[in-house]
């Protein structure tokens, strides 16, 4: 069962990854690096019930930090607007190709 | 891909993946370095680094065949280097010959940490480690000269203005936030601490407790955080990591053993290279944080600079 | 199939070969970060796979358990990472100056300009 | 099969991670397979909370040691807790840029109702 649970984990990991190279916008590219980071968490839980070594889960803990400042951070710093002041005139999100 | 934001996210991506790879070869403090520095930090310095250099690129590639025929023929010379080297996973592979035997089999009972990785990087081969610390170093002070901008009061005022207006945006994210950082600093912590039983150490540990820094800079203002924590005083504390790390070796020395040898800090042998590795690891968990943290600090500071220009000029 | 247990060095060749192209074709210094990046961490999946044991466990004794992973490539790789992100943000600083210095990061625009002023240089010299 | 409370417990923690798989993959089939941005960051956001957390409080419940325990119940406060956040923070970051929602016409709308 565990191995189940890992074996769909990786598949949902891939259907992330197709989804961070094709999203059209860059908020699903964020979204689809989010998600990988979630399932990256579960994976390292996993794993490490399956190899029998629990230390992973400190590897999981820092990941499931980590993913949420990087989410933080690249919203911040990606021109978008839910971080700069109301005041300012909102511009146009360029479109991407 | 023309749009650097979608590929510096593709490459944090890539960081997670070569992280589950890491944890996979059973390397597990090297999965928890990069998943503390690769998937946050850098993804975040190159993001801010962009929104100062422009987002696009302008696709002039340099004679595109050229550079795939040169680098076909360097990859087929490798593949033809690879054909005589050892398989993968086997276990009589040069590698595994020499010292590491001795890691393996002695480390406890000369060094008395059960984590090997952390007693050859704190014990055995603390020189190099030195060595990485003072290259970390340099590296905060060169971007340091490279990028720092000097501060004004004023600008400090209205920067804080900005901030209060967009409390009310952010308020959720915010309170989230407070609730967080004790933790990830306490965590932070307890990484540092228990690198003699598990994965972690002192450069894990500097990585998280900066983060948590940054995280509050991040969604407070820069000029918040630094209020918080003086930028002089990061300059400090970076400074007394190397001189904790350089100044145990030299205590050693006058202890009449070699530099960086723990077995004479104290009267048991076990009991010194406990206190040493306990040392080093503050050191360099000191270096680490400050410095990154420094670095991240010059870098928002160096935006906000041109954010505050554009704003006056559309003024 | 004496070549198979080989195939760890050739993912490390081609993940190193494609930050080679990135840095060597593209002209936008951001962009020859990021593929450094991309060689860098090849670098390390190298050390990583070949410190790989069959049958053993990470570097973290335990009872019970006889084979190890080989623990020195793991320090090596260890502070190389912390030491990458050092230096990766010195470069991405010395992108950020040379765009102020230059009002572009691409590699061309920065010659072209480089090469203007030498010729007003050796022209002012001439004239003098 | 003689009843013994170990075994409820492995049939127990088997269902979770069923349950948990189950939702990870339709999470992932809804981030490829919906049309836009906020009907996607709703297929992820929906199943990425509950699904880690049934997949966690599955192998809780096969964890032997307590200090395994305690760090399987912090991953998963920490999923809990900043998930969803993170969501929050996404769609309205996405919103406030002014990203269309993708809706049908006005005529399309009418002729439904």
């Amino acid at each position: 069962m565990l191995i189940g649970a890992t074996i769909a984990i990786l598949v949902v990991m891939i259907l992330a990854i197709t989804r961070g190279i094709i999203g059209p916008t860059l908020y699903d590219r964020i979204l689809a690096v989010n998600m990988f980071g979630t399932k990256t968490v579960l994976l390292l839980s996993l794993l490490g019930f399956v190899m029998g070594r629990p230390h992973f889960l400190d590897i999981a803990i820092v990941y499931a930090l980590i993913n949420f400042i990087s989410m933080i951070g690249v919203l911040r710093y990606s021109n978008s607007f839910a971080f700069e002041p109301p005041t300012q005139e909102k511009e146009k999100l360029p479109e991407e190709p | 891909m023309k749009d650097l934001v979608a590929v510096v996210m593709l490459a944090g991506i890539y960081s997670l993946l070569s992280a589950s790879f890491f944890v996979v070869m059973d390397a597990a403090d090297v999965a928890f370095t990069e998943a503390s520095v690769g998937a946050g930090i850098s993804t975040l310095l190159m993001l801010v680094a962009i929104t100062m250099t422009g987002r696009s690129e302008h696709l002039v590639r340099h004679k595109p065949m050229l550079a795939l025929v040169v680098v076909t023929i360097i990859g087929g010379l490798l593949i033809y280097g690879t054909l005589d080297m050892p398989h993968f996973g086997a276990v009589d592979s040069p590698i595994h010959g020499y010292v590491a035997p001795r890691y393996i089999n002695d480390s406890m009972q000369e060094v008395g940490v059960i984590n090997i990785v952390t007693s050859v990087l704190a014990s055995y081969r603390a020189f190099d480690t030195f060595g990485e610390v003072v290259v970390i170093f340099t590296a905060g002070i060169g971007v340091l000269v490279l990028l720092s901008v000097e501060r004004r009061p004023e600008d400090d005022a209205e920067i804080d203005s900005l901030n209060k207006a967009m409390h009310e945006q952010q308020l959720i994210l915010r309170i989230a936030t407070k609730m967080l950082i004790p933790f990830i600093l306490l965590f932070a912590l307890y990484v540092q601490f228990h690198g003699d039983f598990g994965p972690g150490g002192g450069f894990q540990a500097g990585v998280i407790f900066a983060s948590a820094i940054i995280l509050y800079a991040m969604l407070f203002g820069l000029s918040t955080a630094r209020r918080v924590i003086n930028q002089s005083f990061i300059q400090l504390v970076a400074a007394i990591g190397v001189l904790l790390f350089g100044s145990t070796g030299l205590v050693s020395l006058l202890n009449g053993g070699n530099f960086l040898d723990y077995n004479v800090l104290f009267v048991d042998p076990i009991a010194g290279q406990h206190l040493g590795i306990f040392l080093i690891e503050w050191g360099v968990g000191c270096t680490v944080a400050s410095v990154i943290v420094l670095i991240f600090f010059n870098f928002a500071g160096r935006r906000e600079n041109y954010k505050r220009k554009k704003h006056r000029e559309t003024k | 199939m004496m070549f198979m247990g080989l195939y760890n060095y050739w993912i490390v060749v081609v993940l190193m070969m494609i930050g080679l192209y990135i840095v060597i074709a593209h002209g936008n210094l951001i962009k020859k970060i990021v593929g450094l990046t991309i060689f860098q961490t090849s670098v390390f999946i190298f050390y990583i796979s070949i410190a790989k044991v069959d049958g053993g466990t990470a570097p973290i004794l335990e009872d019970g358990v006889s084979q190890y992973s080989n623990p020195l490539p793991h320090v090596l790789i260890l502070t190389a990472i912390v030491v990458g992100i050092a230096t990766t943000a010195l470069g991405l600083a010395l992108a950020v100056r040379l765009k102020e210095a230059y009002g572009s990061i691409e590699e061309k625009h920065i010659q072209d300009l480089d090469n203007h002023t030498l010729e007003n240089q050796s022209k002012d010299e001439q004239g003098c | 099969m003689p009843f013994d409370i170990n075994n409820v417990i492995d049939i127990m923690s088997a269902i979770c991670l069923l349950i948990g798989s189950f939702l990870c993959v339709s999470g992932g089939v809804g981030i490829l397979r919906f049309p836009d941005f906020y009907t996607r960051i709703h297929a992820v956001g929906v199943t990425d909370t509950l699904g880690s957390g049934t997949i966690l409080i599955g192998l809780m419940l096969q964890c032997h040691e307590s200090l395994v325990f305690v760090k399987l119940v912090m991953i998963l406060l920490m999923t809990i807790f900043i998930s969803p956040i993170a969501c929050h923070a996404l769609a309205k970051a996405a919103t406030l840029s002014g990203l269309p929602p993708l809706l049908c016409n006005n005529k399309e709308l009418e002729k439904k109702l």
